[in-house]
């Protein structure tokens, strides 16, 4: 006597196959989810206290990055500017646009704007902006065509397996000392060829030793 | 649907000897059902021996490859990292768990095979409606002939007359049946 | 008369003298009194198993202080980084090897008696590996983290260390279990097809039905059964071996002494079998009195294991004298001082001497055949050698890291409140998860037990 | 992935939230209390967090957290000179007991992170001891007191001065008003004493520290009839003999005294000389274990060994004849004594004689006889004139301030910075006479056994929060100037006085300039001095301004006249009763150190023991009394009595118990409070004498939190710790081969680096003061465990000294080692980690990667020299908000479950690399434990540079690695040490 019906067999292997496939595709669909835009927080435009667009500043009125970003080029933090640094032009330019009203507000009251980072790297990672920039790094690699975006947002993964495919060949990514904050820079000849010249000419070292980023 | 002729014993000295007679009869459709195993079935029944050992030596040779070149990508290639001065390639280091994995693989290949071979696992069968047929996994011995029923009426009723009179003659309790579609090879 | 005639005659008059099987029925009355105790369970299992499952809610909450405050609420300090956490781990996987080496390897050397007491034992195998294989994950200050001792391409691109004893751990332990595992299901197929086709009731029919994954017992099933299982008996002894090995290589591959010794992988499996085996024993000596199955698990079995439990405590007496005995003879200082001063005479000495009286000590009453036979008296001699394996793991642990190299850094470790509670709740977890498995499984193999039957009836025949 | 937990980044002004911090001279109040304001959070948010981190990372879902949004906070106007992510240095100084020791401090956008000393000032030279390093966790003391309160209730800076310009004193021209301040040299608080002298004639003003060498002052007045202090200069003399002086371990010139010292330590050749010390001492100290040759008497004792010494020596004899009873306890040592002698007489003009701070002033008389008698005066050393104000005046003893309290004198009582109630001899009384004051002003850091007493609480300003001045030693002015806002709302110590002064707006920062300029400008126009001011301010002190040493005669005859004096009136012997030996504590001080968590967890020198003191005694003392390491005894001295556990001391003297100040402090310490015994319950007033105690087993056990518990080499002196006599070491048939060729299996293979780290540690030039191992701390965020944590072994230090005793065992020499990671090239500990936490640098270090650890801990197990360290607990979990900003922002804040260890300071040899790719690297850079170094034993550098000190240290004859024989290859290489005995006595 069955004590089944006919048709329990095919649903007794479905099951089987579902444990199995639950059992091999669990971790790889974390394997996968962990390398979504979603988890690492990419194309996510971040809200900020002010509407500042890079757009505008950048491209419009030709700011360069060290203007605001100065600590990029000679020192560990890229550095967000003072409200003393807005206020240099805005003082002048759009001197009541109410799109500038927390600028103000932080100007005349003395309290600083509390912005929301963009790029966020784990507390246990020491990311040295000016050992990149003063090495040829330019900030578009890491961050992105920050000039387009008018909300700024994280377009690369920040993961480590990210940082380690420069670090493991840098001269895919290198450009010249010039160009670091150029935005728009192609290379004129083949990338690599240009990346190992510079490489040998900036002593560009390739470091994947643990203690480079992690003390 | 397909009629089966079965020869129910007591012992599995029976059975053998059933199974044996049956052979000689001539019927080539012929499956034990038996509560342990038999090893003199396999030769009365001319069962070929299984490939399992095959697939399980395929299997461990799998793993066996797969753990050495695991290790020593992740070690020796993708990340190489200086680790206590040792060189990259320790390959001393890496034998206990190639030999794990050719252990781990090899078995679960034999196990699978086992299952998949007798086309299990399942949960119906159309052997398990023939009456009686629960008792096989207790107490008694089933010789199952697939091809008792000619398809002559009249070559069938004299062979079946044949076999069942050895049949008796060897003790069996004959049970005459029908088997559902799917039939055992 | 030729030798090997007698040797047949002998062993066959053995046998009838001393049966490894009394008095068996027909096969239906050996199928029902082996079904017997999970189609009508002893009244002493409901109790059993509400006093069980309690302290293994108890080791659980045990697990969750651990895990949520950090492996600070146990002894542990530097100098001594492992204690009762791996002390643990090896006792229980030492304990999970037993069961294994008497299926798979007596399985290949043929021995009868070993059929009464296999699935006990892979049972008991599974579920001391169970119990084994949470503490290397309890014993990680980041036990969240287990995963990255897995090979899988994570977003750091960073790997296993594979030189690491403990990466060779997971690869152990994982395929230790997942081979006992398949071994043991696929020996209890045919008796869940039995369930199957005995249980009174349709629901119980149904539900063995599917672990029974459909088993008919076609002669040819048989016959690929018959090879898949000795395959794996096969596979399965190199692996007993390996798996303590492996965990010795824990200790093996430092550098610290009283670790660094090449006698250990042989040492641990001897030390692993002599454990296992007074598991056994301790679990059977009760388990064949309340099921009355004396005439399954007869005199004879009893007398084997102590047969058992006494070459695996000679080997691993002589292993204790070898190590001291290398370490003296070897004049290395570090050697000496850990073996010769802090083992027998150091803080720790009680451990030393405790280990020395069990496991030394003990199994010599066993050389008595009447010991051997009794039940009470075997079962107190496997619970000295539990306990005595259990001190010579933590001897191994603890004293040797207590005082290494620097004198500046010797301490000493004292087991807290946490530690002996999930020392004690895995034994409960243990019992819970064995009397599960009295409950709902046919813990003697029945189809295996009645090939006995036919092959001991068969030879009784053919020289009767 | 999972691990985004607060570390030293997040929650601090460093890096998210740098809005005005960088600006030190703005008020930072609201900030701060937005800080403070989380510590009263009762909801463990973080705590909860983690945990669910846990779980959700338990549950196999690590992947799954995405990072949280943090917040970047910018300046509003950002400072001169600040870039945010780079530290700043800047000049400075602490003072102890009036004394001062330039400091460097560094600071990350406006908050001192880090404590090194100023290689410019003379007492410093580049080092700095204990104190120092660990006044850095002193400033972020959450439980400081804040503002200004009347008998514990918040009240205004303006109420105070109400309530004090209502005194009649105002009217009396100071009558009834009291200053009791802690001796100063600070020339800003003298001009404003004066001025307070002028305006109100008739107030007293007293200073008080218990730890002032007011017999080192009365010794000269004895010898040459005016106060001054001797200057040693230890780079001279090659025969030293110290009379119970503690001269490496104490002291305001100790930093310098131990650089001088250890440099004629330095061996390296079979030619180089060394010089040659002899202790005697009661209790076991640094110096004691830096000693060629130590002799054990009791404290009382020493005065007989000075008197045998002189006679020795053949010095002229005194009018007539010397009591017996003078040298009759010294009479034991005569061999030893006379060997000295005989050394000390064979280096006339290169020999010194130093008596102890504690030794009564004829000690020190009749030292300054020893030395001017061979010669050693002008040239070991020199005297001069004290840089402390009033020192030896009749204004340093408390004896007047309890009279007029008693007697109702008092109307006004203003205390400075001196712990008072506490930190002086309960005899005095002071605990119960203050509350007689009509009323009391107290300026302090804490509420502490003072406050309590006092009608008004000020909170006084941390240095680093402080303008000021003060003198070194040597009279040396340093500026101090602040490097945060106050953060407790406090204020200095000219804060106080100016108002008293008649400047009540003016700021201590324009009291100092305006004292600079007095005193800088004679005759040099305003720019010039404004220059000058800079340059002082940079350079951390003041050009010229040192007191030069004055020539001077000696009275021998009213030396001979003292001496015998007091040898005519010994204290009676009091049977069963023992000398008290109470010496300033090297972790606490006088107990004003006591909340301070890395000085209360820093091993005390010889005993290892952490968070308590104890009642040291010798073997046979504690075996008379019955008593073992643990015990705990009373100890009476008349009614007054104190319990403290016992601890054995082998080399301490018989019928001498050792119990340090500074401790079983009653309020205002909540980390020491009750822990350990206070001494200064049986000290005995003014008397010179050591108090006699009485000491009872009480049955009672205690759990002693000590960090090493074996101190034999058990015959492992050749792999561990090598040492050999100077002469052993000249000898080249007894010199030993100390590294044997050893068989390896595997090929060393440094990586291809511009450098190869590698360090040398000098154990002749060690003297174990433990400053080091401070500096590691405050250097890398290691957190501190507690005394349960120390008893259960899992102190953090990844830097320790470990002691040895070698030789006889009642009375062994104390050998010292550094122990580090060794950043072996063939590791142990790295191949068993299963998840590569831990690997090599291709510059040789062995990388601890906290991140990747799951905390196996099988490294740690496999480690032979156990310097690894586990974070059992996350030690930062309830870490007050406040005390987060101490945490270098360059080091990782360690989760628990981690395993941690020294990592050669690679953040600052990292920060080295990229400042040096960019072609702007300075100096070559220092590990954190070499920059604080007095004597420089620790030398850390590139060792394929061949020219560098390291690789030469490393290639000398005394280089040794530690169990080398294991063929671990450490990068870490010890130099033999090197006693250099007398053969007279050896």
């Amino acid at each position: 006597m069955n004590l089944f019906p006919s048709y329990a067999n095919q649903i007794y292997w479905v099951a089987i196959g579902a444990i199995g496939l639950a059992i091999v595709g669990t971790p790889t669909a974390l394997i996968v989810w962990a390398r979504t835009p979603y988890a690492t927080g990419q194309g996510d435009p971040v809200e900020q206290p002010v509407k500042f667009d890079h757009r505008h500043h950048v491209r419009d009125d030709a700011v360069t990055c060290e203007y605001c970003h100065g600590g990029a080029m000679n020192s560990p933090m890229a550095g967000i500017p003072s409200t003393s640094l807005c206020m240099n032009c805005h003082s002048q330019v759009w001197p009541s646009s109410p799109e500038l009203e927390p600028v103000r507000r932080s100007w005349f009251e003395d309290e600083p704007i509390r912005w929301t980072r963009v790029n966020t790297l784990p507390d246990f990672v020491f990311f040295d902006h000016s050992a990149h920039t003063t090495h040829g790094v330019g900030c578009v690699t890491c961050h992105g065509r920050v000039d387009l975006m008018g909300q700024v947002y994280q377009e690369h993964p920040l993961t480590m397996r990210w940082c380690l495919d420069c670090h493991r060949e840098p001269e895919k990514y290198l450009r010249p000392l010039d160009k670091v904050t150029d935005m728009e820079w192609t290379p004129d000849r083949p990338q690599l060829e240009l990346g190992r010249e510079l490489r040998e000419r900036l002593g560009v070292r390739s470091l994947t030793n643990c203690t480079a980023c992690h003390r | 649907m397909a009629d089966v002729l079965i020869a129910e014993l007591e012992s599995p000295e029976g059975a053998v000897a059933t199974a044996r007679r049956v052979r000689e009869l001539g019927y080539q459709r012929v499956e034990a059902y038996t509560p342990f195993p038999i090893a003199d079935l396999d030769v009365a029944l001319d069962i070929p021996r299984s490939k399992i050992p095959w697939l399980a030596l395929v299997g461990g040779l799998t793993g066996c490859g797969l753990a050495l070149l695991i290790q020593w990508w992740t070690n020796a290639w993708d990340y190489p990292l200086n680790v206590g001065g040792r060189p990259l390639g320790s390959y001393p280091a890496w034998v206990p768990i190639i030999f794990e994995t050719t252990v781990l693989l090899s078995s679960f290949t034999a196990f699978a095979a086992c299952l998949l071979a007798s086309r299990l696992p399942r949960l119906v069968h159309p052997v398990f409606d023939l009456p009686g047929f629960e008792r096989t996994s207790i107490d008694r011995f089933w010789i199952v002939i697939g091809d008792a029923f000619a398809a002559d009426e009249d070559v069938r009723a004299e062979e079946l007359a044949t076999l069942r009179r050895e049949l008796s003659r060897l003790g069996a309790n004959v049970i005459q049946a029908r088997l559902g579609e799917e039939v055992e090879r | 008369m030729s030798a090997a005639t007698s040797t047949v005659e002998r062993e066959r008059d053995e046998l009838r003298a001393d049966p490894v099987l009394i008095r068996p029925g027909t096969y239906a009355e050996v199928t029902d009194e082996l079904l017997r105790a999970v189609l009508r369970p002893p009244r002493w299992m409901r109790p059993a198993l509400i006093v069980t499952f309690l302290g293994t809610l108890y080791l659980f909450a045990a697990i969750a202080y651990t895990v949520t405050t950090g492996i600070g609420v146990w002894g542990n300090n530097i100098p001594i980084a492992w204690a009762f956490g791996i002390t643990n781990f090896v006792w229980w996987i030492g304990i999970g090897h037993a069961g294994t080496f008497i299926s798979a390897f007596l399985l290949l050397l043929e021995q009868k008696w070993r059929t009464s007491i296999n699935r006990f034992a892979e049972a008991m195998t599974l579920f001391a590996v169970i119990q084994a294989g949470l503490f290397p994950l309890l014993h990680l200050g980041r036990p969240w983290f287990f995963y990255w001792l897995i090979p899988y391409p994570n977003t750091m691109a960073v790997w296993p260390q594979f030189r690491s004893a403990l990466a060779w751990d997971v690869a152990a332990v994982f395929t230790y279990f997942t081979v006992s595992l398949l071994f043991w299901y696929l020996g209890l197929v045919p008796d869940l097809a039995a369930m199957r086709d005995r249980a009174p009731e349709r629901w119980r029919r149904r539900l063995y039905a599917i672990f029974a994954l459909g088993w008919h017992g076609s002669a040819r099933a048989w016959q690929r059964w018959r090879i898949a299982y000795g395959l794996l008996g096969g596979i399965a002894t190199p692996l007993v071996v390996s798996v303590h090995s492996i965990v010795s290589s824990d200790f093996a591959i430092s550098q610290l002494p009283g670790w660094h010794s090449l006698v250990f992988p042989p040492y641990f499996v001897a030390g692993a079998i002599y454990s296992g085996f007074a598991m056994v024993v301790t679990l059977m000596v009760p388990a064949r009195r309340l099921y009355r199955l004396e005439h399954v698990i007869t005199p004879r079995h009893l007398d084997a294991m102590g047969k058992m439990m006494l070459v695996t405590g000679w080997i691993v007496t002589y292993s204790y004298a070898i190590e001291i005995w290398t370490a003296w003879f070897s004049g290395e200082p570090y050697e000496m001082y850990t073996y010769l001063k802090m083992r027998p005479a150091g803080p720790y000495a009680f451990v030393f001497w405790t280990v020395i009286v069990c496991n030394c000590i003990t199994p010599q009453f066993l050389w008595s055949r009447r010991i051997r036979r009794s039940p009470v008296a075997l079962w107190i001699a496997a619970l000295f050698i539990q306990i005595g394996m259990w001190a010579e793991r933590l001897m191994l642990i603890v004293t040797s890291l207590a005082q290494d190299f620097l004198p500046s850094s010797w301490g000493l470790y004292w087991p807290t409140f946490v530690d002996w509670s999930l020392l004690i709740g895995t034994i409960f977890f243990f019992l819970f998860l064995f009397l599960l498995f009295l409950r709902f499984v046919p813990f003697i193999p029945i189809a295996e037990i009645k090939e006995l039957k036919h092959d001991l009836e068969e030879e009784e025949h053919a020289h009767g | 992935m999972a691990d985004h937990r607060p570390s030293s980044r997040t929650p601090n002004v460093a890096s998210s939230a740098p809005t005005d911090a960088g600006d030190v001279r703005r008020a930072r109040s609201e900030q701060l209390a937005a800080a403070l304001g989380a510590l009263s959070d009762p909801v463990a948010r973080r705590d909860f967090l983690t945990r669910m981190g846990a779980a959700i990372a338990l549950a196999g879902l690590g992947g799954c957290t995405r990072a949280p949004r943090e917040e970047i906070v910018p300046y509003v106007h950002t400072p001169v000179g600040v870039t945010p992510g780079k530290a700043r240095m800047y000049a400075t100084a602490s003072t102890l007991d009036g004394y001062a020791t330039g400091l460097l401090v560094e600071s990350h956008v406006g908050r001192p992170t880090k404590i090194e000393g100023n290689p410019l000032h003379p007492a410093s030279l580049g080092a700095s001891g204990v104190f120092e390093q660990a006044s850095l966790l002193g400033l972020y003391e959450p439980s400081r007191t804040r503002g200004i309160k009347e008998r514990r209730s918040p009240t205004s800076w303006t109420h105070l001065w109400h309530v004090l310009g209502a005194s009649r004193w105002t009217k009396e021209g100071g009558a009834g008003l009291w200053f009791l301040l802690e001796p100063t040299s600070s020339p800003t608080a003298l001009a404003l004493l004066d001025r307070i002298r002028e305006r109100l004639p008739r107030a007293t003003i007293l200073f008080h520290s218990p730890t002032s060498p007011r017999h080192v002052w009365e010794g000269a007045r004895i010898a040459f009839g005016r106060v001054l202090e001797p200057r040693y200069s230890l780079e001279r003399a090659d025969v030293i003999v110290s009379l119970d002086a503690d001269f490496l371990g104490s002291g305001p010139a100790m930093l310098r005294l131990a650089r001088e010292f250890a440099d004629r330590r330095d061996v390296q050749g079979p030619n180089d000389t060394m010089n040659r010390l002899y202790v005697v001492e009661p209790l076991y100290t640094i110096t004691g274990a830096s000693a060629d040759h130590r002799l054990r008497v009791r404290a009382c004792d020493v005065l007989a060994v000075a008197a045998l010494l002189a006679k020795e020596l053949g010095l002229p004899k005194p009018p007539g004849a010397a009591p017996p009873n003078l040298t009759e306890a010294a009479v034991p040592h005569e061999k030893w004594i006379a060997a000295v002698a005989r050394d000390l007489l064979a280096h006339r003009g290169r020999s010194l004689v130093i008596a102890g701070d504690a030794q009564p002033p004829e000690v020190h008389a009749l030292v300054h006889v020893m030395n001017a008698y061979l010669g050693n005066l002008g040239v070991t050393v020199t005297m001069a004139p004290s840089p402390i104000a009033e020192a030896g005046e009749p204004s340093h003893e408390l004896g007047r301030l309890a009279d007029a309290l008693g007697a109702g004198e008092v109307d006004t009582l203003v205390i400075c910075g001196t712990n008072v109630a506490y930190a002086s001899p309960t005899e005095r009384g002071l605990g119960t006479l203050l509350p007689r004051a009509g009323k009391s002003v107290y300026l302090g850091m804490f509420e502490d056994e003072t406050a309590e007493l006092c009608t008004f609480t000020v909170a006084q300003a941390h240095p680093l929060e402080s303008w000021g001045d003060a003198r070194a030693f040597d009279g040396t002015v340093s500026i101090i100037q602040p490097l945060i806002s106050p953060l407790f709302e406090g204020r200095t110590e000219l804060d106080l006085l100016a108002p008293f002064a008649g400047r009540p707006e003016t700021s201590s920062w324009d009291l100092v300039r305006e004292r600079f300029r007095s005193d800088a400008a004679r005759g040099r126009p305003a720019p010039e001095v404004e220059r000058a001011w800079r340059e002082a301010l940079k350079r951390g002190i003041v050009e010229d301004t040192a007191i030069p040493p004055v020539t001077v005669t000696l009275d021998v005859p009213a030396v001979f006249d003292r001496v015998l004096g007091r040898a005519k009136s010994p204290p009676p012997p009091t049977p069963g009763a023992f000398e008290l030996v109470s010496r300033p504590d090297p972790r606490v001080h006088d107990g004003r150190y006591a909340n301070n968590a890395w000085l209360l967890e820093l091993p005390a020198p010889i005993t290892k023991l952490t968070w308590t003191n104890a009642a040291t005694l010798s073997p046979a003392t504690a075996a008379k009394l019955g008593v073992a390491t643990g015990d705990e005894v009373e100890l009476r001295s008349g009614v007054r009595s104190v319990r403290a556990p016992v601890f054995v001391v082998r080399g301490q003297a018989d019928d001498t118990v050792g119990l340090t100040l500074g401790w079983g402090r009653r309020r205002g310490a909540d980390l020491a409070r009750g822990r350990g015994a206070d001494a200064f319950a049986l000290l005995t007033g003014p008397s010179s004498q050591s108090p006699s105690v009485e000491i009872r087993k009480t049955g009672a056990k205690r759990d002693l939190p000590i960090t090493q518990t074996h101190h034999e080499l058990h015959g492992r002196d050749e792999d561990i710790l090598q040492h050999a006599t100077l002469a052993e070491l000249r000898d080249p048939g007894a010199r030993r081969h100390h590294d044997k060729k050893r068989l390896a299996l595997y090929r060393k293979e440094p990586g291809p680096s511009r450098w190869q780290w590698a360090m040398a540690i000098d154990l002749s030039r060690c003297t174990g003061c433990g400053a080091c191992v401070v500096a590691c701390q405050a250097e890398n965020n290691v957190p501190t465990v507690g005394p349960d944590g120390v008893y259960l072994s899992r102190e953090m230090h990844w830097l320790r000294i470990d002691t040895y005793a070698v030789g006889a065992p009642d009375d062994p020499q104390v050998a010292v080692q550094p122990m580090l990671c060794q950043h072996c090239e063939m590791a142990p500990c790295e191949y068993v980690c299963p998840v590569n936490a831990t690997v090599h640098s291709h510059d040789g270090l062995n990388e601890m990667v906290y991140n990747r650890c799951v905390g196996t801990r099988f490294c740690s197990n496999n480690c032979p020299y156990k310097v690894r360290r586990f974070n059992w607990f996350d030690y930062h979990e309830h870490e007050p908000e406040v005390r987060s900003l101490a945490h270098n922002p360059d080091v990782t804040v360690r989760q628990r479950g981690v395993m941690e260890k020294c990592t050669f300071c690679v953040q600052r040899l990292r920060e080295f690399e990229i400042a040096a790719d960019q072609g702007r690297a300075k100096a070559p850079p220092q590990t954190a434990c070499q920059q604080t170094c007095p004597t420089r034993a620790i030398v850390f550098g590139d060792i394929q540079d061949e020219g560098s000190l390291v690789s030469r240290l490393q290639n000398g004859d005394r280089a040794y690695g530690a169990l080398a024989n294991l063929g671990t290859e450490p990068r870490v290489r010890y130099l033999a040490r090197i006693r250099n005995p007398n053969p007279e006595l050896a």
